[in-house]
C-alpha cells in the first residue's frame, strides 16, 4: 500500500544530511513551509545549500535557519526583505556564499531539473552582469544565454491539501516553488493543512500528482511568518 | 530658488505620473505593474477598458482592492503585499508565471527605474555597489520578456542626477528593452534615434526638461 | 471590456493564412478540435504546416483536412493510426512532407515555444536515427540532444469550458497538448462544450488562464471522430 | 516436428510472460506499459501491492478495468483504448507528463521489442524498411527517461530470427537501456557481460534457449 504520510515533522525531516542541497518552496511568507524549517533546525543538519527565492525575514523560518549557521550558500533571486537582517549580517562576514539568479530563471532552471532537462537557452539577463562567464548564444537573431537544470537532495514543501498518495492541492499564491520543487529533489517533503482520503481531490484539480511527492505531515494551523515576525519572535 | 528645490512643485506627481501612464495601456491588455509607482497604475485604468493584471509570483487578475476580512497572507503581489482577486482570476506556479512572462504572453510591463539610456537600456536593480547585498527579483525576466516596457521615475534622482542618460553607469537590468518612459516631467519615448518628446507635463518648459536629462532630446514638434 | 467568443466555427478560423503553421491539440481523437478542422476545409487555407501527435484516422477531421491537400508537412510523433490510410497514400507519392519527432520532444518543443525557450537539451533520441545531424553536448557525464522551441501561427484546440476570459478546463486525457499548444501559437482558437460565466471556475483550477486564449466557440455537442470514423462518414 | 514448430507450444504464454513480470514491480512502484503484452502486465499485480500506472497521455493512476457506461472517448491510454481511472488519478498535460518521463520519475517502464542487444540497446519502432511510414511515438522518451526498462518479448521472431542479439539492425530506440527481458522461454538481464539468464520458463531447457538466442547467453548457475 502506498502511504506517504509521517506522524511528525522531525519524522518528516529524518535523513537531511550534511552538505545536501535543500530546495525550500515559498515567497515569502506564503507558501513557506515553516514548521519543517524548524524542524530542520531541530534536526541540526549543517553546510547546507538552500534554493529558495528570499532569505527569510526576522529570526524564525528561513531566517533562523540562516541564523542558527546551518547554511552554506543560498541559491535565491531577491536576498533582501523586509526584517531582513540575518543574511546581510553572515553575507558582509564572507561566512555564507550567494548565488544571484534571476527569478524566471531560477524558476525555470527548477523546473528543468524537475524535467529531466540538464540546460535550456533564456534570454533573460544577456547584457547583464549576471550572464557574464555564460555561454551565450543566438537563435533567429536574438542571444540567449545557456543556463543550467537544477536538482536537489530535498525539497520542503508547504501545500492545502494532501492524501496519502501525495497528490497536492495548494492555497493562492502559497503555490508558487512548490510544484515545481516537488519535481526537481529526489525526496519531497510535504506539510500540508489537511488530509483527505484518496479519491477526494478531483482527478482534474489536482497540482502536483503524488509521483513528486515522498512524505507528508500534517500541520493543521500552520504559523504565519510575519505575525511571528511582528511579535519579535525568534527560534529555537 | 535653486531649479532642484523647484522640482519638487512642478510637474506630475507619483499619482498623476501614475494615471498618465494607465491612459496608454489599451483595453484588455495584460499587464505586470512593478513596485512602488507602477502599482499605483491599477487604480487609475480609463473608463470602458478592462485590464488583467499579473502578477509574477504566480496569479493572473490580481486587484488591489483588499476587503476586510478577506485577506490571506498568502495571497500577496510580487512585493509581498496582501492583494485580491479578480472574478476570472488564475493561480499557477512559478515556471508557468514566468513562462507568461518569457512566452512575450504579457503585454505591458510598468517598472521603476534608476538609470534608463537613450538605446532603452534599463538599469534598475543594482548601483553596483560593492556593499550592497545584490538583489535581482523578477526585473531581468520581466525586461526580457514583456513586449511594451513603459517606465515610470522621477526625472532626476533625489540629488538632481538625470535619471535619463546617454549610457547607463549602474550595472543594467536589461538591453534596448525601454519603449516610454514617464516621469514627473514629460513622457518620452525611446526611438531608433534616441529620446523622444512625447508630453510636457503642464506648466513644464522644454529647456527645463532638457537640463535635467542627461543627453540630447529630440523635440521636433517643439520648434 | 474582454470577451473572446465568437459566434460561429467559421469566425474562430477566419484568418488562418496559407503557409501557416497550426497547431492541432488532441491525442487521436481525445481532445481533437474536429468541428474547428472541418471549419478550416471549409475556409480552405493551404501549404499548411500541422503539428499534432498523430495525422487523423478515417476521412474525417485531420485526415480530412490531409486527403484535401491542405497540408504540406505534418510535424508528429506517430502518423500511423488504426484506419489511417489518408496520410500514407499522400506520404507515398511524395505529395506531404514529415517531421518525426519523438513525442516528448513534441510536448516539450511546443512547451518551450509558449515559454520563450529558443531551444534545451534533451536525453531523448540520443544515438539513434532521430539525432542525426542534431547536437549533441555532454552534461555530467550524459549525452544529450539539442531541440529547438516550436511556435505557430494558429493553434485549434477543445476544451470542456470556459469563460470570456478565455480561461478554460479540459475533459480528462483530452487535455493532453490543448494546454501547451494554446502558449505556442500567436493566434490560439479554442471550442468550448459550455461557456460559464467569469468566475465560475475557481481560480485554483483554471488549467489555462486566458492570457493563452484569442478565440473562443462553444460547440455543445462535438462529433466524436471514432464514432464518425465507424459510420464511414466522411468531409467535407 | 522443427524446433521452430514447437516454439508456440512450451514456455510461457502471453498471459504467463505478463504475470512473471508483474512478480518484478515492486509495491508502490510508478509504473508505465507499453501497448501489447505490457498492457496486461496491470492485471497480475501480486496480492497486496500497490502499484500506480502512468501512461503518458496525461494520466497517473490508470486502470484498464471499464465499466460499462462509464466509457468516454476522451479517457484513453496510449494505445488509444478507452480505459479508466482509479481514486486518486490525476490528469496533466503532454509536457507534465513527459516530465514525468524524462525527470527519471516513472520507476518501471515494460515495453515491447523488435530486437534487444547485449548491450542493452533496443530497437521497438522502426524495421528501417525504406517503405514504411516512421512513427515513434513516446518509446524514446520513455527509454532514455525511465529508471528502469523491461521488455516483454517472444525471444524469437515468427520466423524464428533471434530478437536477443549481439547487436540490433534495426534502427534503435535507445543505447543501453534496457535491464531485463521476459520472454516466452526465460527472464534474462542485461549486465556489464552481456545477456544472463535468470530463470528458464517450466520445461525449458538451457540449450533451446541459447540456440533461440543470437549471441552469448551467461547461465553460470546453470551450468
Amino acid at each position: 500500500m502506498i502511504d506517504k504520510r509521517v506522524d511528525s515533522v522531525a519524522q518528516a525531516v529524518d535523513g537531511i544530511f550534511n552538505g545536501a542541497t535543500v530546495m525550500i518552496g515559498g515567497f515569502g511568507e506564503a507558501g513557506s513551509p515553516i514548521e519543517l524549517i524548524h524542524a530542520l533546525i531541530d534536526l541540526g543538519a549543517k553546510d547546507l545549500i538552500v534554493v529558495n527565492n528570499n532569505n527569510g525575514s526576522g529570526h524564525v523560518g528561513l531566517a533562523a535557519l540562516i541564523e542558527n549557521e546551518q547554511v552554506s550558500k543560498m541559491i535565491c533571486s531577491f536576498p533582501r526583505t523586509a526584517n531582513s537582517t540575518v543574511f546581510p549580517d553572515l553575507y558582509h562576514r564572507g561566512d555564507i556564499e550567494l548565488e544571484l539568479v534571476p527569478q524566471g530563471t531560477l524558476a525555470e532552471r527548477i523546473r528543468a531539473g524537475g524535467a529531466g532537462i540538464p540546460a535550456f537557452y533564456t534570454a533573460t539577463a544577456v547584457g547583464t552582469p549576471l550572464a557574464e562567464a555564460k555561454e551565450v548564444r543566438n537563435f533567429d537573431g536574438r542571444d540567449y544565454v545557456l543556463e543550467q537544470g537544477l536538482k536537489a537532495d530535498f525539497a520542503l514543501v508547504k501545500c492545502a491539501r494532501a492524501d496519502r498518495y501525495g497528490n497536492l492541492v495548494y492555497n493562492k499564491t502559497a503555490r508558487n516553488f512548490g510544484p515545481i520543487m516537488a519535481m526537481a529533489a529526489n525526496t519531497t517533503i510535504v506539510q500540508t493543512g489537511a488530509q483527505v482520503e484518496v479519491g477526494e481531490i478531483d482527478a482534474e484539480i489536482i497540482v502536483t500528482p503524488g509521483i513528486f511527492v515522498d512524505r507528508i505531515v500534517t500541520v493543521a494551523n500552520p504559523v504565519h511568518e510575519s505575525r511571528l515576525v511582528n511579535d519579535g519572535r525568534t527560534y529555537p | 530658488m535653486s531649479a532642484i528645490a523647484l522640482a519638487a512643485s512642478i510637474g506630475w506627481d507619483r499619482e498623476q505620473m501614475a494615471s498618465r501612464a494607465a491612459l496608454d495601456i489599451p483595453d484588455g491588455a495584460y499587464v505586470n505593474l512593478g513596485i512602488g509607482i507602477p502599482e499605483k497604475v491599477a487604480q487609475y485604468v480609463p473608463e470602458g477598458r478592462e485590464v488583467i493584471y499579473h502578477t509574477e509570483n504566480g496569479l493572473l487578475g490580481m486587484s488591489a482592492t483588499l476587503e476586510a476580512g478577506q485577506e490571506d497572507p498568502e495571497l500577496i503581489n510580487a512585493g509581498k503585499k496582501q492583494v485580491s482577486a479578480i472574478p476570472g482570476a488564475a493561480y499557477f506556479h512559478h515556471a508557468d508565471s514566468f513562462a507568461m512572462i518569457r512566452g512575450g504572453h504579457i503585454d505591458i510591463c510598468v517598472l521603476g527605474a534608476m538609470q534608463v539610456s537613450q538605446t532603452g537600456d534599463l538599469a534598475n536593480w543594482s548601483t553596483g555597489s560593492v556593499d550592497a547585498i545584490p538583489a535581482v527579483g523578477g526585473a531581468m525576466d520581466l525586461v526580457a520578456g514583456v513586449k511594451t516596457i513603459y517606465i515610470i521615475t522621477q526625472h532626476c534622482t533625489r540629488t538632481g542626477e538625470p535619471k535619463l542618460v546617454g549610457s547607463c553607469s549602474f550595472p543594467l537590468t536589461g538591453k534596448a528593452v525601454v519603449s516610454r518612459i514617464f516621469t514627473d516631467l514629460a513622457v518620452i519615448d525611446v526611438t531608433p534615434q534616441g529620446f523622444k518628446l512625447v508630453e510636457l507635463a503642464p506648466g513644464v518648459e522644454l529647456d527645463y526638461v532638457r537640463q535635467r536629462t542627461g543627453c540630447e532630446l529630440i523635440a521636433d514638434d517643439w520648434q
